[in-house]
């Protein structure tokens, strides 16, 4: 059971989602650089948080040219589970893995605080261990995450229950005001049709213990661990 | 070969003297790159030739210090083998004239010089002072000097972990920028600016160089016509994309032995990096200008030398080692370039091509720099400030209005609107929230965690600059402590006006003498610091303005502490004796608009007992926060414990303390009054006899105690009711404090 | 050969960055604007030798890297400078 | 009325985003994009009568808000609508 953390020139998190995966879970991780072609036999692939090319054009758009995107697209198609946070996000979004695209949130300006989400769907391999409607409380830090689709392709979301998780208030009401960035529908995470792509703007891995001021990002990975457990998934290498 | 006339030499800040002494040390007349890096080189930046002298009192040895002033950045012993690596730095002026950019290039700047010391950068922390928000223009600095610093050290991926911001009329038309880095390496593996090994290939890596930021302006020559002097800009682009992938590989490349030392090019780039490189290691450097990767074609070698463009290292490397150099840099998409080599005859000799267009000896570029004890003399308007009639102030108003004022001021209110643009969690080492004291970083793979906090009050240095300037260090200090952390080290940033003036050559000459005498008591090193002089709008300085960065450390992570009043019923103590003084105070200044009167005095015997007394107490976790008395005094200080708790109230008792004079102003110095080495605790009710105890034996006074609970916030003496406000009405006047001034249509 | 690319937000996708502007020129009392959009501009120095090939590369480029044809379209200029015309 | 403003860095001033943008398309084999510059750009509908005083306000609106003169210049270009010809 390992973890892949594809490090882009500009990421900044893939520390800690180093650090959440193999000292805080105890499993096994790897950093893969970006020019690598293969992800060294992992089970499950991690594109995280930061500014990967120092976003400056848009965010992840150059990213998804780096040479070790082929082979995380490949494992994608093969259904490998590929969790992308915040930056990570924003590149899956430019691959056309994921639909939509990212405007500067509301406030434009960063926002980094802690933030309330809602797990809307347990069916994918890094919510399966959640309890349904279960309130994650997990930082966000992005100033481009404010979610955009147009109203058809949001409804197609809906439809195919994409919408993993959703901003929401402490007690797990989707209104306006725990919106922080004014994504579309509170849509804080989605996940692919195949469902083993899931990609969020806030950060689990920085809510992995209670000295962090939360440890509720932990069964985003638990998840990944069991479901790879339960299933004993063959997957690409 | 130009002649140097007087309008060269003005220029080029050169004084007479200081032209002469440049004959003697060449023994001919300089060429105009000379000209140029002597210019640079012993400006008042690079120099400190108005400060040397002063600096040179404060204490800077201890026995854990590793590292203090002289190189890139102090370091101290932190435990388990670990050194921290911190300093301050303003970026007060390009702030001011394109604010996102000089606040980023500042972050920038800062990073540079704690990685340059083979030190991963951890945390950063700003301090910054802005005029009244009531004006657009400052609004729009403001704006963008907070997303300034934000850019760059969320997109590098440094957390911001605090800081502190005021706000004065005297800071209008000259903003402080002032930033802080501390970076941890491992001990004994520290990195230094210096040359070695004649032989020895030296490397240019980062970014190009272009025509940015080169002040020495026209020369009478072909070679500085007009039109160069339009094509430099004065402020330059951050580009910390380039900066995470420099960092990045000089860590990785530290990791190896093949480097001999690196030094960043900050403040005049090429010149400073090789000569100081040179001198600090006695050797001599030999560059070609033209092996330099250029942005702009047709550079003269004078602004190769001075260019500040960002992201460039110089490196020295030994001989032999080169392919691992570059393949290592390659990895990155950087490239490293060999510009030249270590000799043995101490010179820096600069060429262009084949031609020599500099030669001189490093040694005496540094040493024998200029250094003047310039004459300083008490400013005529102190008398006058310092005199302040409390029995002549109109009526004062009630207790409650007065602390919503107080609370709902710049000064006081959360600071949530600047630090919830700073990313202050990546790295995931933060483990004081935002905005609750000092910043807090674990250290992974200990035990440990070190805190930080950075201080200064402008308006204190301003009524009594010794006493303000001792009133910064122990502030910063007692903010650690509060934390749980032992203070172990400091920084310091002195923001002041012209030297050349005696009236502030004497602010700061006092102000100096006051951060050494605190240091010593509280056995505080300096290990580096910053000066920044010239402060100054049509002839009116600042207020003279210190800022003091203090490091403590935290033996066990799990105690830290902060400001919030734990939600079960717990015991409230004030430690600290001293009443307050109205004198100099916010209440003073924002309820009865006068900057006037004299500051409380600072016992420094009775402020080290107290923040020992602070951490003994928090290393045996008997204490669950605990908050110094600052702006604002003890009203605002207790509001403050409150907030955030989710709305639990606190009731305090004291004594009276009879005074005479009117009973208004008596009441408003107990409640609003400011003095120092006060902080306000709470400890589980079965843990306050022990607490009662240990405060005993360290002699530390208990000026007033009480209980946390209800949602209201109560103050009596000898049993009459002073002040009580309902925290919710109390917490939403902080919160809004200066969102107020910004069209703010999001959440 | 020179040629310019503006991508801009599509008309229907909401725009913070523009509204932000426009609030702010309100507050400083320019009623007059009605409405601020905000988008990126390139200038794109090419080594081709006619205008097609520009406009060819221009395309090329924007549609594969500068614009995220979800959010945002573009509009390209060339600009001959040996004759010194925007086309 | 419409008015278009560019605002671009000055020459002499490093543009790190261009660069980046133009080192990313050398790595997938753009070579003939010789050199990028990336600006901002701005669209602004303006309640005005003329062509001139489109020209002033925007002007007016660049200097004070959209543009820093000490590091960037822009260009303005006015659309009059009924006559659809940018001048
Ligand atoms: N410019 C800033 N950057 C980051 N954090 C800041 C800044 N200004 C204030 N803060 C944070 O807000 C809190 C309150 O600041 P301050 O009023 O200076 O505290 P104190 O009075 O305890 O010194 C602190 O935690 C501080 O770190
Ligand atoms: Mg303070």
């Amino acid at each position: 059971m390992k973890f892949a953390i594809v490090v882009f020139p500009g990421s900044n998190c893939d520390h800690d989602a180093y650090y959440a995966t193999k000292h805080v879970l105890g499993a096994d991780a790897e950093f893969v650089w970006h020019k690598e072609l293969g992800l060294q036999g992992a089970d499950v692939v991690i594109l995280p948080g930061g500014f990967s090319y120092g976003d400056y054009l848009r965010t992840g758009s150059i990213a998804r040219f780096s040479p070790v995107m082929a082979s995380v697209m490949a494992f994608a198609e093969a259904g490998g589970p590929v969790l992308g946070i915040c930056n990570g996000f924003q590149i899956l979004l430019e691959t056309g893995l994921l639909p939509g695209g990212m405007l500067y949130n509301r406030s434009v300006k960063f926002q980094c605080e802690q933030v309330y989400v809602r797990v809307e769907e347990l069916e994918t391999p890094f919510t399966c261990t959640a309890t349904p409607g279960q309130v994650l409380r997990i930082p966000i830090a992005h100033g481009e995450g404010n979610y955009f689709a147009p109203p058809d392709e949001l409804d197609l979301l809906e439809a195919n229950r994409q919408v993993v998780f959703r901003y929401c208030d402490v007690e797990g009401a989707v209104v306006d005001a725990a919106n922080p960035n004014g994504s579309a529908r509170g849509i804080a995470g989605l996940c692919n049709k195949q469902r083993n792509v899931v990609a969020l703007m806030p950060h689990p891995e920085r809510a992995c213990e209670s000295a962090m001021g939360s440890a509720d990002g932990l069964v985003v990975f638990e998840s990944a661990i069991a479901q790879l457990k339960s299933d004993g998934m063959v997957l690409p290498g | 070969m130009v002649t140097i006339n007087s309008k060269t030499l003005d220029h080029h800040g050169l004084s007479r003297e200081e032209y002469q002494k440049i004959l003697e040390i060449l023994g001919r007349e300089p060429s105009p790159t000379e000209i140029g890096i002597f210019s640079v080189m012993w400006s008042e930046h690079c120099s400190y030739k108005s400060s040397r002298i002063h600096l040179r009192t404060l204490p800077t040895t201890g026995a854990r210090v590793v590292q203090g002033p002289g190189e890139n950045a102090g370091a101290v012993d932190v435990g388990d083998g670990l050194v921290a690596v911190f300093k301050i730095e303003s970026h007060n002026h390009p702030s001011f004239i394109e604010p996102y950019q000089g606040a980023a290039t500042g972050v920038g700047g800062i990073i540079r010089d704690i990685f340059t010391m083979g030190a991963r950068p951890i945390a950063l922390l700003n301090s910054l002072r802005f005029g009244s928000l009531n004006d657009a223009k400052t609004r729009g600095i403001l704006e963008g000097v907070v997303a300034g610093i934000g850019g760059y050290g969320n997109s590098i991926g440094i957390p911001t972990v605090g800081g502190e911001i005021l706000f004065e009329d005297t800071y209008k038309g000259n903003p402080l920028v002032n930033v802080f880095c501390l970076g941890l390496a491992q001990a004994g593996k520290l990195v230094m600016g210096e040359a070695s090994g004649a032989g020895n290939p030296v490397y240019y890596v980062g970014a190009k160089t272009g025509r940015d930021g080169i002040h020495g302006a026209t020369m009478a020559s072909a070679e500085f016509d007009e039109q160069s002097s339009e094509k430099r800009p004065a402020v330059q682009v951050g580009d910390p994309f380039m900066e995470k992938l420099l960092l990045e590989a000089c860590l990785e490349l530290m990791q190896t032995n093949a480097l001999v030392g690196i030094q960043d090019m900050g403040a005049a780039g090429l010149t400073c990096s090789t000569s100081e490189m040179g001198s600090r290691g006695g050797v001599g450097i030999d560059i070609d200008v033209t092996r330099v990767p250029q942005r702009e074609s047709g550079m003269t070698p004078y602004e190769i030398m001075l260019s500040e463009s960002q992201e460039r290292m110089l490196m020295v490397v030994h001989r032999g080692r080169e392919a691992e150099v570059e393949r290592i840099f390659k990895k990155w998409d950087l490239h490293a370039v060999s510009i030249g080599v270590v000799t043995d005859d101490g010179q820096l000799r600069v060429r262009e091509g084949d031609s020599v267009v500099a030669e001189i000896p490093n040694g005496k570029l540094a040493d024998e720099a200029p250094c003047y004890n310039r004459p300083t003399e008490i400013p005529g308007y102190l008398e006058q400030v310092r005199h302040l009639d409390l029995e002549a102030l109109p009526v004062l108003p009630a207790a409650e209005s007065a602390l919503l004022k107080l609370l709902g001021s710049l000064a006081v209110t959360s600071k949530h609107w600047v630090y919830r643009q700073y990313d202050h969690m990546v790295r995931t080492n933060t483990i004081a929230p935002a905005g609750m004291g000092a910043g807090v970083v674990r250290l992974k793979g200990t035990d440990r965690a070190l805190a930080i906090s950075v201080d200064g009050n402008g308006r204190h240095c301003y009524l009594d600059p010794h006493l303000g300037a001792m009133l910064a260090v122990a502030e910063a200090a007692r903010n650690v402590a509060c934390a749980g952390a032992l203070p172990i080290g400091a920084t310091n940033c002195l923001n002041f006006g012209n030297p050349e003036r005696p009236e502030i050559m004497w602010q700061f000459a006092r102000a100096v003498e006051g951060i050494g005498e605190a240091c010593r008591a509280l056995e505080l090193p300096i290990t580096g610091g910053n000066v920044s002089f010239y402060n100054e709008t049509d002839g009116q300085a600042i207020y003279p303005t210190p800022v003091l960065g203090v490091v403590g450390v935290i033996e066990n992570a799990s105690s830290v502490l902060n400001r919030v009043f734990p939600s079960s019923q717990s015991a409230i103590l004030l430690l600290g004796g001293g009443s307050g003084v109205l004198g100099g105070s916010e209440y003073l200044k924002t309820v009865c608009g006068q900057v006037a009167g004299s500051l409380a005095p600072l016992s420094l015997d009775s402020e080290r007992r107290l923040q020992q007394l602070l951490v003994e107490l928090a290393a045996a976790g008997l204490i669950q926060s605990a908050h110094d008395c600052s702006d604002g005094g003890l009203a605002v200080a207790l509001a403050e414990c409150c907030f955030d708790s989710g709305g639990a109230g606190a009731d305090l008792m004291m004594p009276d303390d009879a005074s005479g004079g009117r009973t208004d102003v008596a009441e408003a110095s107990i409640l609003f009054g400011e003095a120092p080495s006060r902080v306000l605790v709470s400890i589980a009710e079965s843990d306050f006899g022990i607490v009662r105890k240990k405060v005993e034996i360290a002699g530390v006074p208990i000026a007033a105690q009480g209980q946390t609970g209800g949602d209201r916030i109560t103050i009596s003496l000898a049993g009459r009711k002073v002040l009580d406000l309902s925290v919710a009405d109390a917490e939403a006047a902080w919160r809004q404090g200066m969102e107020r001034f910004f069209v703010n249509r999001a959440a | 050969m020179k040629a310019r690319v503006f991508v801009t937000l599509k008309e229907s996708v909401f725009d913070p960055q523009g509204q932000t502007i426009a609030d702010a020129l309100h507050t400083m009392d320019y009623d007059r604007v009605r409405n601020v959009r905000q988008g990126k501009y390139f200038e794109l120095e090419l080594d081709v030798e006619t205008v097609d090939d520009a406009r060819a590369l221009a395309n090329e480029v924007a549609d594969r890297l500068l614009a995220n044809p979800v959010i945002e379209s573009y509009r390209i200029d060339v600009e001959d400078e040996t004759i010194g015309v925007s086309k």
